[in-house]
């Protein structure tokens, strides 16, 4: 019998090659893996098992042939877990303050993409850009591989031991020991620190955020007696006014806000009104790019502008007027809508001053919000950080106090205006331990480093909202040598536990009483365990008493002169901690669509005044920034991203922009998110480069975002899509219309429902494989996201309205591209979609040329293993994270939005295989699966029934440049706008 | 070997570029590189035995000492090469690797009092002297570090390219400026020829690149498919068993080998040495290492589901026939034209599957009796996006 | 072969033609006439025609149905496949691929045709006459087995319209090797 | 007939054949200048940075290029279309006069033909290195494979241009080669040196100018001239509707065909206007070439030059009446004014007015004008390319997608790579080749001496 062999190696040598093999694939499972003690358990997520029938290239040179590939069983398969098919798992994110339930796509092991959880009443099956892009950090090469003291490896034995003696000595000594985390939700890690603090005396357990709530929970303590924070409900407002919270964006729950906010507003299926939205805000922020009624205003004019805003309620109802400072701003038409819409309006403040904040509530309490809109039995949890303690605790550690300090979750050095002192205080500290996963500033000063497993490797529990929990398991087996701190904690006050025995003991003891429908608790744990949520109606005892409004009024401070820096958190990085992950520092900003750096947003006026313009640099009271001109910026004001400049973050993170949270002022003992009376000047003849992927800002005049306002769409339901119907009426075509057989997928995208969030873009990005190309190529427009939001302003470029619109390959009937490539990479597919090749793409680039959309994506150059993109993908660790569904493309090829037809295979063989049509809303999109304001629905056009075909009906619906008569797949829904005309 | 480097498809698609960008040359220039070898010596990690004592074991082994001997050299039942057909029996290189961890007792154990029918059959006239069986075993250790013995040198094509190639060189100079041989008609004739040859040399190895019809790797355990699936009649689902429903028909766990060989210790032909192998990975946990035989680029998506669980393709069709491999190799060449062409000819299973009541226009066509049978082509079997994306 | 040639060398283009159509007009047979540029009265009056540009029209008949058949072939019955909404047979792009493909077809077989006609190819030994009919003679090359009339007459007529020399030539004598001039 | 009387000699100096074949030989025997090497070397370094550039291209990417997600072609496209039209004059020349009988050609078709061969290879590199993936070019020729077989796209315009950019590139080659073979006989009998005899005899194929060798070689011309003809027009024709069949404002446009090979032509004109008058002055060949030569170019070019200026106002009017608001901005906004304002202008002054000038006659005989000029209108039809492909691809249907665009050091190597692969090339074509066809000229020597030999030389009268 004839043998091949497909290298010299093997010829020669075949067993020495197989050995070397094997050595080299069992050295990069070790790093990967340390400890040996999981390879014996037998949990199912087991990550050497769970490796499985993964195909290990190991590659030889010095042969023309392709190389030997291997393939390793399952030594035991798991019963759950099928090669080739992926597995669902509930769990739930909640870091930055940001909280999401989801379900993890687990992959022959791996956890690559990140789903909404359907189920929970927070999220309600949608993610945003950082909770899709998290998946990402659990295969981030800067995580710690396992504890260290003083930057040396040490066994978590020895760790425990001799931190065990330290603090018996302090316990013995009633030294004082601080515990600074961040906000926690977790029921049972709360149960696990009281009892670490009930056993170690002199124990403070500290919360701290970085960008807090502070002055919000301390107003409704005054207000209802509890620092909570109440629970808005969207959906139920006609109007919403918004005083510099970006509620959209990065204010509290966005997510939950988000989805409530577009049920208030969305158009179809015949509904006829939608809620107004009015923003007050200094820099534009994305909600107040969705607003209807925008008032640009410098961040010291909020409080009088509320205060007159609440006196002209008040004096309507008949209520007291509070004395105080005059508003600029004239808001009597704003205070006739919201008594037009009593209990049907919310007031929202993201002002950290405890006195606006009181003045919010004074307003709504007069709408007779509360109850309404405003409910308060399901308090929000998610900031729970009042800002004097952590400075309490700066102080006491300067005076010595504080003995030993454990940071979990919290990186003061970085995020806290004082963090260079606090760096220095901690390595005067006899004791200084950090849970991070991650090294950042604050773990370079501490003596041990313990770190916590990333939250797709832990057990967890979480309450967002009181009495609305949700779980959290691990979806792979740590990959380090980690260890969450729960465990920790216990160990050291004397209890050695499993982290998932106490979470699910606490669970018995507590949650399960809860409910009354299942008995059993072993039942109630799968059950609630494989949903993820476990939701509770709570009544509430709180009332509002009017105590302290009055002083607040006369505690309002007078609009300050000169320039006004408002410091915000951008949508991408939000507080800092993610500044290592690849996905979200490129992704650009919804609004100024820049990535890879914050900036200093400059007033256009300003900038024509100043003879600024975008890349220039300037001077904020010492510090230099980039000048971004921004359409909208309030008068007076600059606005700069916070969250960025970190020095110790990784590869990706590492000194990226500036940090501005030395800049955040205080007040009342309260961060103030704004600086008054900046000093600002030109650095002159300095430029500086950002990654700006967006350059032109208007249409043009021409009809790309069909808008209408509501009076006019309730008057003729076509107002705003006029184009259309013309372009229509006037189409004129050699050839037939193209005919489908079995399906044809289209896509409809209700721009009255898009926020513009960027979510989609990352959950595109996450499924499929979309590389990441660094600053400098964003910058040279080579942005390799499949799904791009276009962001147009219109009118007034002082206060313009703002519109968005995702675009993706539109997979036209007619496709330009199809046509112009000449070795048959892009032909029509017999289900209407694009399709592009890459294998068979040579990289002429005329498709590209010939897209009117401009959806399609060279590979400029080779993203994937390549030292110069050291980003996601150059290390084996990062390129985890890649859908093994996917191509992973080569240098040279075009690629674009495919519609997930990987999607749209699984799904249709998955039919086929049970013998069944497909159901209507059973392929989705990654788009339009995790959208938070279900703006994208996807579907088959030749299912009458189907939504995307209802939707495709609708008068709203347009195409795309449709006079091209390129027949798209892809509809747009008019956006309509609530203004008071 | 400091070659072999890490898994991944950087270097994958690097050979891939080399590879093309020879075809390349060799399409545009006709300069051959066909094969490139090199053969880097390991470097022995433990201490070196005496090079006589090495070679006393290495004659032991091929049975050139003792000179009295009765029996058969180690060397004919173990050999030494790469076998072109099964060989039962470990080869040299596989005892090499099992002993060289372990101490001369285990091994003179394994040689002279062996348990199992096969072995101690053969083995049972052995008469070995402790010291030369030393020996032996010092040879065997160092050939698990050095490796087998390099096979002969292979005439390539590079040698017949350039043969062709100083042949055109000479006809053409005879043809323009010599003239020594008298018919023109046969220096054109040996310049076509050539020409021709190597034409067809270069397109084999162009359309051969990326293909591997008939591979058969030799695989870390003697595994028959002839034994399993032929002879015992197992059926192919029960070891491939995701084949109907996942994408991958699976490579069995060990676990699941275990189902038969906790009882099935022994083999009729290869002893219990292969069988070990199996039940040593169990107990160490450390998974078989296939080879993998069937290897589609990273850029094809195959779903075994589709054709073994809805189609209904036979195993056979694309495996051949596996029941008579007792090494397995690859049957089909795996190229898109083979895919292709099977989707033009194979009828879909169209009026029986719910799933396809959605295509209403091909059930007029089949019912006004436009289509007689839809063929998976008809329902876009041959879209690009069916396996690429 | 060893054949004997008379040679006429004339100097200029006007001598030649009316000493080539007198000779013509005596029933000399002519072998074959060097000149260094196209003369068209010469290319007629020897009577050697050729036929390449009808070849050239044929051979274009064949590009033209094997590059639409090939076409037709492969984009409509070997694989159709959908390109932005048009049907699979797109026969006006066909026709811009035929125009081209038909004169590559026609200018190579006519090449070829040219060179296997005229024996104009790589590598061909040159049969020179006469080393400066490609400079500035012009020479009329007579098979002395065969030349129609007396050679003396033949001598005479030459001389008599203008040649500059009259000479014999051995077919296997290598070139500029004078021989009896006469 | 040529009326020598009314159109002045073909060639000047009344020489006899040898003294034509000697003249026009001198450069390849002669020892070769000074400046040649200097300009070799110059070229070559040229050439080097290109080849660099290239390596780079290969290596790093095409992401090495200035090309973004919205322009995707640049320069070398506009490189590209600009190496191509000059590679028509070549053939333009050849065949459109050999058609219109106009004898003069003769003494400027080799040199123009051997400048098509060489920009025509220049401009192929372009399309070829810039595939993303080049190593698998010859997936665009429709062969037989394993892959279905997988044929390729024949509508797709960069197809044709395949086919029509091989096809130019083979045939003007082997018109121009088979144009050589009577004259590297005449210099394989003439030459003294040994190495030249038998180099130049194996090139001339065993030619020796026997009336059947000319027969047919007369009807090989006939046919080659006639149907190079139609290809000279449709190459460039296929050439445009690689932008003509896009959908792009600027692109989509039915002028486009007749535009770019008038085009063509023009700056094929003008390179061979530039070449020629090199030729004259540095190798002396003002009797063959003459100032009646150089006169007869600039008048096509004046004649070619209205056409474009007709054709670039036609343009910009037929996008104001289409009503198309994408072209009205291209047009409009964005070349007459706006971003790339000073290119169009600079393009319409060369190409459509300064080439009037040449309705002087003192401007046609001042051969540093002529030459001067001749450079300006290379350089307008390069910015007429760049016009097209940049300002239509830069800003197009969706401003959110309007970026900019420049080009790289690699690009920019790249492109002065190939003008040092040109000028070598053309280099090596005046010192091994005859720059002018000798048997050409030989056969219009007889013009001037047939009917006319009474008229001494210098004593005539032109006009």
């Amino acid at each position: 019998m004839k043998t091949y062999w497909r290298s010299i190696e093997e010829l020669n040598n075949p067993k020495e090659l197989r050995r070397e093999e094997v050595r080299e694939e069992a050295k990069q499972k070790s790093m990967l893996l340390k400890g040996d003690q999981e390879l014996n358990a037998s949990s199912r997520r087991d990550f050497l098992k769970t490796f499985g029938f993964s195909i290990a290239a190991a590659s030889i040179i010095a042969s023309c042939k392709r190389p030997v590939d291997k393939a390793i069983p399952y030594l035991m398969k798991p019963d759950e877990v099928t090669p080739g098919i992926a597995d669902y798992y509930s769990t739930s994110y909640f870091e930055g303050n940001e909280y999401g339930s989801i379900l993890v796509k687990v992959r022959d092991g791996r956890p690559i993409k990140i789903e909404g959880n359907t189920i929970s009443s927070v999220s309600q099956g949608g993610t945003s850009a950082r909770i899709q892009a998290s998946v990402l950090n659990l295969y981030d090469d800067a995580r710690y591989t396992g504890p260290s003291k003083k930057g040396n490896k040490i066994t978590w034995e020895d760790a425990d031991k001799e931190i065990k003696l330290l603090l018996d000595s302090m316990h013995s000594n009633r030294d004082k020991v601080v515990l600074l985390t961040s906000t926690i939700i977790s029921p049972s890690t709360h149960e696990a620190i009281r009892e670490f603090v009930e056993k170690q005396a002199n124990t403070e357990w500290i919360q701290y955020d970085p960008v807090s709530a502070s002055g919000l929970l301390q107003a409704n303590q005054v207000s209802f007696g509890a620092k909570i924070i109440p629970d808005y409900r969207f959906e139920k407002a006609k109007v919403v006014v918004s005083f510099g919270a970006d509620f959209l964006g990065t204010w509290l729950s966005t997510v939950e806000y988000t989805k409530s906010y577009t049920a208030g507003r969305q158009l179809q299926d015949g509904r006829k009104e939608m809620l107004r939205h009015y923003q007050f805000e200094s820099g534009m922020s994305l909600s107040g790019s969705n607003a209807d009624v925008r008032f640009p205003i410098k961040p010291s004019e909020e409080g009088a502008i509320l205060l007159a805003l609440y006196n002209a309620i008040a004096k309507a109802k008949g209520g007291m007027v509070l004395p105080g400072v005059q508003s600029s701003i004239d808001i009597s038409d704003l205070a006739k809508d919201l008594l037009e819409n009593e209990k049907q309006s919310i007031v929202i403040s993201g002002s950290n001053d405890v006195n606006i904040q009181l003045l919010v509530n004074g307003i709504n309490q007069l709408l007779g919000n509360y109850g309404q809109t405003i409910r308060l039995e399901n308090p929000l949890l998610i900031k729970q950080g009042i800002d004097q303690d952590i400075d309490r605790l700066l102080s006491e550690m300067k005076s010595g106090k504080v003995k030993a300090l454990f940071v979990w979750n919290a990186n003061p050095v970085y995020d806290h205006p004082k963090g260079n002192k606090f760096g220095a205080e901690i390595r005067k500290l006899g004791l200084s331990v950090s849970f991070s996963e991650y090294p950042d500033e604050t773990t370079a000063a501490c003596q041990y480093i313990l770190p916590e497993s990333n939250y797709l490797e832990s057990w967890n529990d979480f309450e967002p909202k009181a009495g609305i929990f949700s779980l959290a398991q691990p979806v792979i087996a740590p990959i380090f040598d980690s260890r969450q701190p729960q465990v920790s904690l216990l160990k050291w006050v004397g209890k050695e536990i499993n982290y998932r025995d106490y979470l699910q003991n606490y669970w018995k003891e507590n949650q399960f009483h809860q409910q009354k429908e299942i008995s059993d608790f072993k039942q109630f744990w799968n059950m609630k365990l494989q949903g993820g949520v476990f939701e509770t109606q709570l009544e509430s005892k709180l009332n509002y008493s009017p105590d302290g409004i009055k002083q607040a009024a006369s505690r309002i401070k007078s609009a300050g002169s000169g320039i006004e820096m408002a410091l915000y958190e951008s949508i991408a990085i939000g507080n800092g901690k993610y500044a290592n992950n690849p996905w979200l520092q490129e992704l650009p900003d919804p609004v100024a669509k820049i990535s890879w750096d914050n900036f200093a947003a400059v007033p256009v006026a300003y900038a024509e005044a100043n003879g600024l313009k975008n890349e220039d640099v300037i001077r904020v009271n010492g510090m230099e920034l980039p000048v971004f001109v921004q359409p909208g910026q309030a008068k007076d004001t600059i606005s700069v991203a916070l969250g960025y400049g970190r020095e110790i973050a990784g590869k990706v993170g590492d000194h990226t922009g500036k940090n501005l949270y030395p800049f955040v002022g205080e007040e009342d003992g309260n961060r103030k998110y704004f600086i008054s009376a900046a000093k600002v000047d030109k650095v002159p003849d300095k430029t500086y480069n950002l990654a700006i992927s967006q350059t032109h800002y208007s249409m043009e005049g021409r009809s790309i975002v069909s808008e209408t306002t509501l009076n006019e769409y309730i008057k003729n339901p076509v107002s705003g899509n006029e184009r259309e119907v013309e372009d229509l009426a006037k189409a004129v075509t050699l050839y037939k219309e193209p005919v489908y057989n079995g399906h044809h997928w289209g896509m409809a995208i209700d721009l009255n429902s898009c926020t513009g969030c960027g979510n989609c873009a990352i959950a595109c990005q996450a499924e499929n494989n979309i590389q990441v190309i660094g600053k400098e190529q964003v910058r040279n427009r080579r942005i390799m996201h499949w799904l791009r939001i276009d962001r147009y302003y219109s009118e007034n470029p002082e206060n313009p309205k703002v519109s968005f619109q995702p675009v993706m390959c539109q997979h036209c009937g007619n496709a330009p591209c199809e046509n112009v490539c000449p070795v048959e990479a892009t032909p029509h597919s017999e289900e209407g979609l694009n399709q592009i090749a890459y294998n068979r793409c040579v990289g002429t680039k005329y498709c590209m040329n010939n897209c009117p959309y401009r959806v399609r994506r060279f590979n400029w150059f080779q993203y994937v293993k390549n030292e110069k993109f050291d980003f996601a993908s150059n290390s084996d660790l990062g390129r985890m994270v890649l859908n093994p569904d996917v191509t992973v493309r080569s240098r040279g090829v075009v690629e674009k939005c495919s519609m997930c037809v990987q999607r749209i295979q699984e799904k249709k063989q998955l039919a086929k295989l049970e013998g069944r049509p497909i159901a209507e809303g059973e392929i989705k999109t990654a788009c339009a699966q995790s959208c938070p304001g279900n703006a994208i629905v996807f579907g088959d056009l030749l299912n009458p029934e189907s939504r995307i075909s209802k939707l495709f009906k609708d008068k709203r619906n347009y195409h795309l440049l449709e006079e091209l008569h390129t027949l798209p797949s892809v509809g747009y829904l008019t956006k309509v706008r609530n203004t008071n005309a | 070997m400091r070659n072999v480097i890490l898994p991944g498809r950087y270097t994958l698609l690097l050979k891939l570029y080399i590879a093309r960008v020879l075809v390349f040359i060799l399409l545009i220039s006709g300069i051959p590189l066909m094969a490139i070898s090199s053969n880097e010596d390991v470097k022995a990690v433990k201490e070196n035995p005496s090079h006589n004592d090495l070679q006393r074991g290495e004659r032991f082994f091929k049975g050139l000492l003792p000179k009295d001997r009765t029996f058969e050299s180690c060397v004919s039942c173990h050999i030494l090469s790469k076998p072109d057909t099964m060989n039962w029996n470990p080869s040299a290189m596989d005892i090499a690797l099992k002993y060289v961890g372990k101490d001369f007792a285990d091994f003179q154990t394994a040689v002279m009092q062996p348990s199992g029918k096969k072995i101690e059959a053969s083995h049972k006239d052995f008469k070995i002297e402790d010291e030369d069986l030393k020996k032996v075993k010092m040879y065997l250790d160092e050939l698990a570090s050095t490796g087998p013995p390099a096979a002969g040198p292979t005439i390539n094509q590079l040698a017949n390219f350039v043969l062709l190639i100083v042949l055109m060189i000479l006809a053409l100079l005879d043809l323009i400026f010599f003239h020594k041989i008298k018919y023109r008609l046969i220096t054109v004739l040996i310049l076509m020829g050539s020409l021709g040859f190597q034409v067809k040399m270069i397109t084999e190895a162009a359309i051969g690149l990326g293909r591997s019809k008939d591979y058969a790797p030799d695989q870390p355990i003697k595994f028959s498919h002839k034994v399993h699936a032929g002879d015992n009649r197992i059926d192919c689902k029960y070891c491939h068993h995701t084949a109907e429903f996942s994408k991958s028909a699976g490579i069995p766990a060990m676990e699941l080998c275990m189902n038969c060989h906790a009882l099935v210790r022994e083999g009729s032909r290869s002893g219990k040495f292969e069988i070990a192998k199996v039940l040593e990975a169990n107990e160490t946990k450390k998974p078989v290492v296939w080879v993998r035989v069937h290897n589609l680029p990273d850029y094809v998506f195959f779903s075994h589901a589709q054709h073994v669980g809805i189609a209904k393709v036979d195993c056979n069709k694309c495996h051949g026939p596996v029941k008579e491999m007792d090494i397995m190799r690859q049957h089909s060449d795996l190229s898109m034209g083979w895919c292709i062409n099977c989707h033009r000819e194979t009828k879909v299973n169209f009026k029986d599957n719910a799933y396809y009541d959605s295509y209403l226009k091909l059930h007029d066509q089949l019912k006004s009796g436009k289509l007689d049978t839809v063929r998976a082509v008809n329902i876009g079997a041959n879209d690009c996006a069916r396996c690429h994306y | 072969m060893n054949e004997k040639y008379l040679v006429g060398v004339f100097d200029d283009e006007h001598t030649l033609v009316d000493a080539f159509e007198k000779a013509i007009e005596k029933g000399v047979v002519i072998e074959e006439v060097y000149t260094p540029y196209p003369i068209h009265e010469i290319l007629q009056g020897m009577k050697t025609r050729t036929h390449i540009t009808h070849a050239a029209f044929f051979y274009g008949l064949l590009g033209v149905i094997l590059l639409h058949g090939g076409m037709y072939y492969a984009a409509v019955l070997s694989w159709p496949m959908q390109f932005g909404g048009k049907p699979s047979n797109t026969f006006p792009s066909f026709i811009v691929v035929a125009i081209v493909g038909t004169i590559l077809t026609i200018t190579l077989l006519t090449l070829l045709t040219f060179s296997v006609r005229s024996k104009i190819y790589p590598g061909r030994k040159a049969k020179i006459i006469d080393i400066r009919a490609t400079d500035d003679k012009f020479i009329i090359l007579l098979n002395q087995d065969n030349m129609g009339i007396e050679k003396d007459a033949i001598i005479k007529l030459f001389r008599s319209n203008g040649a500059s020399e009259v000479y014999e030539k051995d077919a296997n004598t290598t070139d500029k090797q004078l021989s009896n001039e006469l | 007939m040529y009326k020598t009387d009314i159109r002045g000699k073909l060639i000047d100096g009344d020489k006899s054949l040898t003294q034509i074949s000697q003249d026009i030989l001198a450069p390849i025997d002669a020892k070769t200048p000074t400046w040649w090497y200097i300009a070799m070397a110059v070229s070559l370094m040229m050439f080097a940075w290109g080849a660099r550039s290239i390596y780079v291209t290969l290596t790093v990417g095409i992401g090495s290029w200035g090309q973004n997600n919205t322009v995707a072609w640049g320069w070398e496209i506009i490189n590209f279309v600009w190496w191509i039209g000059i590679g028509h004059a070549g053939t333009a020349f050849s065949i459109f006069l050999l058609i219109l009988r106009q004898k003069w050609r003769s003494s400027i078709n080799r040199a123009a033909e051997a400048m098509t061969v060489a920009a025509v290879i220049c401009a192929a590199l372009f399309p070829l290195i810039h595939m993303g993936r080049s190593w698998l070019f010859f997936w665009v020729f429709p062969y037989p494979n394993t892959r279905g077989p997988l044929w390729v796209n024949f509508n797709s315009p960069l197809f044709w241009d395949f086919v029509a950019v091989s096809t130019y590139l083979l045939i003007s080659a082997s018109f121009w080669y088979f144009g050589m073979v009577p004259d590297f006989a005449t210099i394989r009998d003439t030459t003294k040196s040994k190495i030249k005899r038998a180099v130049y005899g194996f090139f001339a194929f065993g030619w020796t100018g026997s009336s059947k060798e000319w027969l047919r070689y007369e009807g090989l011309a006939f046919v080659l001239g006639g149907i190079a003809a139609v290809l000279v027009v449709s190459v460039h024709s296929i050439v445009s509707t690689d932008f003509a069949a896009g959908i792009e404002p600027g692109w989509h446009s039915t002028i486009f065909p007749p535009f770019f090979v008038v085009g063509a032509i023009f700056s094929g004109f003008a390179m061979v206007l530039t070449l020629v008058t090199l030729m004259k002055k540095l190798y002396k060949m003002d009797d063959f070439i003459t100032a009646n030569h150089v006169d007869a170019v600039c008048r096509i070019l004046v004649f070619i030059s209205l056409i474009m200026g007709t054709a670039y106002i036609t343009e910009i009017f037929i996008a104001w009446y289409s009503g198309s608001e994408y072209e009205v901005f291209t047009f409009f906004r964005n070349r007459i004014t706006g971003e790339y304002a000073y290119q169009f202008w600079f393009m319409f002054i060369f190409n459509a007015l300064l080439p009037q000038l040449f309705w002087s006659k003192k401007v046609r005989h001042n051969i540093w004008i002529v030459f001067a000029i001749s450079i300006c209108i290379n350089i307008g039809m390069w910015l007429e390319r760049y016009i097209i492909i940049v300002t239509s691809l830069t800003k197009d249907f969706l401003p959110a997608n309007w970026a900019e665009y420049h080009p790289t050091m690699v690009e920019i190597g790249f492109y002065v790579g190939t003008i040092g692969m040109f000028s070598a090339a053309v280099l090596l074509f005046f010192k091994y080749i005859p720059q002018i066809a000798i048997h050409e000229v030989k056969m219009i020597s007889k013009y001037n001496t047939q009917q006319f030999d009474h008229l001494k030389p210098g004593h005539h009268d032109y006009e």
